[in-house]
């Protein structure tokens, strides 16, 4: 399970990607991913917003989470 | 709509984007390009730095291309923005929109614009002389 | 605003108008083009004809890019007219403007075109198969 | 005292310019010119609007006319 990390989430956690393989209890849902990664850096709790993205679409909360997703955490966005 | 062109590029030509959208069946064509600008809060900017989930960007651009031609009879659409390094003055993004009526193509070239700056998956960081800042990506 | 760029001329050339309004103080550039569109009223344009009073033309042009100017904030403008015969899918207008944001680019470019309409003595013949119609002279 | 025609008021008089110095009465103010515009050239009334310049400026019907003016007849403008 691979967490891609873009923006200032490469920044704060110092990797463009997370191996979560290797967890004992794996997220099944955003809404554990979302709790596993404020818990791990806190830093990703003071931004402006954190949404995720699983395979290229924008997830909500209660989207499950399998192992062959793609999954990305996604800072607040700023491109134009 | 015609099948539009949506690209994440390294650099941006902006002469070549009338040729993209002009079209017969079009009485105008309204074009957006995002610049880097000398000044935030009047500090001054060295350069900015773009970065992309390159896969889901496009598809978002595509979306906003979808959901505009759905509110607006457009003819041509270009969503083009670039990534890697910018310097002042330089085009970050080109929006451009053909159709029969003026109204439609301002309309619906701001709604490209404005939806993009929303949704898709691009990260710019301001450089300054003395610290780089990952714009709004604080309260 | 920088002295604007108001020009009636033969031909347009829309691949020079972002180097025109490129600026370092802007964040936008909002450009719109008329071109010549191949239906009105579901009948087929051959080609339209364009002709002005020029120096009256110019002069109501450059008193829109005052007018803009003095209602948003901005940096470089460009008001371009051609005369003479347009085929369908040619440029006939460009208008445009640079500013630090983009929504004073957009509400300031739609300002130029919809005054341009309304008073710039510049006359628009359509050129049908079998007829030949001033634009918006009849009732 | 000439006076220039563009678009439909060039078709409609057959001429690019009037010259109306031999008029016995020239018309002393645009409100006069429209006047004797229309009234020459009925056409010209079934236009949607018909505006005068003088030297290069939309004048009201009350302006006065000096025979060294540049007078245009201006019918509804299409340009865009």
């Amino acid at each position: 399970m691979e967490v891609l990390l873009f923006g200032i989430a490469k920044d704060i956690t110092g990797k463009s990607s997370l191996d979560l393989s290797a967890l004992k209890e794996k997220p099944n849902s955003v809404s554990e991913l979302m709790h596993f990664m404020n818990s791990s850096y806190p830093e990703l709790s003071k931004l402006s917003s954190l949404a995720v993205a699983v395979n290229g679409e924008y997830a909500t909360i209660d989207v499950p989470l399998q192992s062959n997703d793609e999954i990305a955490i996604i800072p607040p966005v700023s491109g134009g | 709509m015609q099948k539009p062109i949506i690209e994440i590029v390294d650099k941006i030509d902006t002469a070549v984007v009338y040729d993209e959208l002009s079209d017969a069946a079009s009485g105008g064509i309204c074009v957006f390009v995002g610049t880097v600008r000398d000044f935030t809060n009047k500090e001054a900017v060295v350069s900015l730095e773009f970065e992309s989930y390159k896969t889901m960007a496009l598809s978002e651009m595509r979306k906003i291309a979808d959901q505009a031609s759905s509110k607006w009879p457009l003819n041509k659409v270009v969503i083009r923005h670039a990534v890697g390094l910018k310097k002042v003055q330089e085009a970050v993004v080109v929006v451009g929109v053909s159709a029969a009526h003026r109204t439609e193509c301002f309309e619906a070239c701001k709604f490209l614009i404005d939806t993009l700056k929303e949704t898709v998956p691009i990260w710019k960081k301001e450089v300054f002389k003395n610290k780089t800042v990952w714009v709004s990506a604080h309260p």
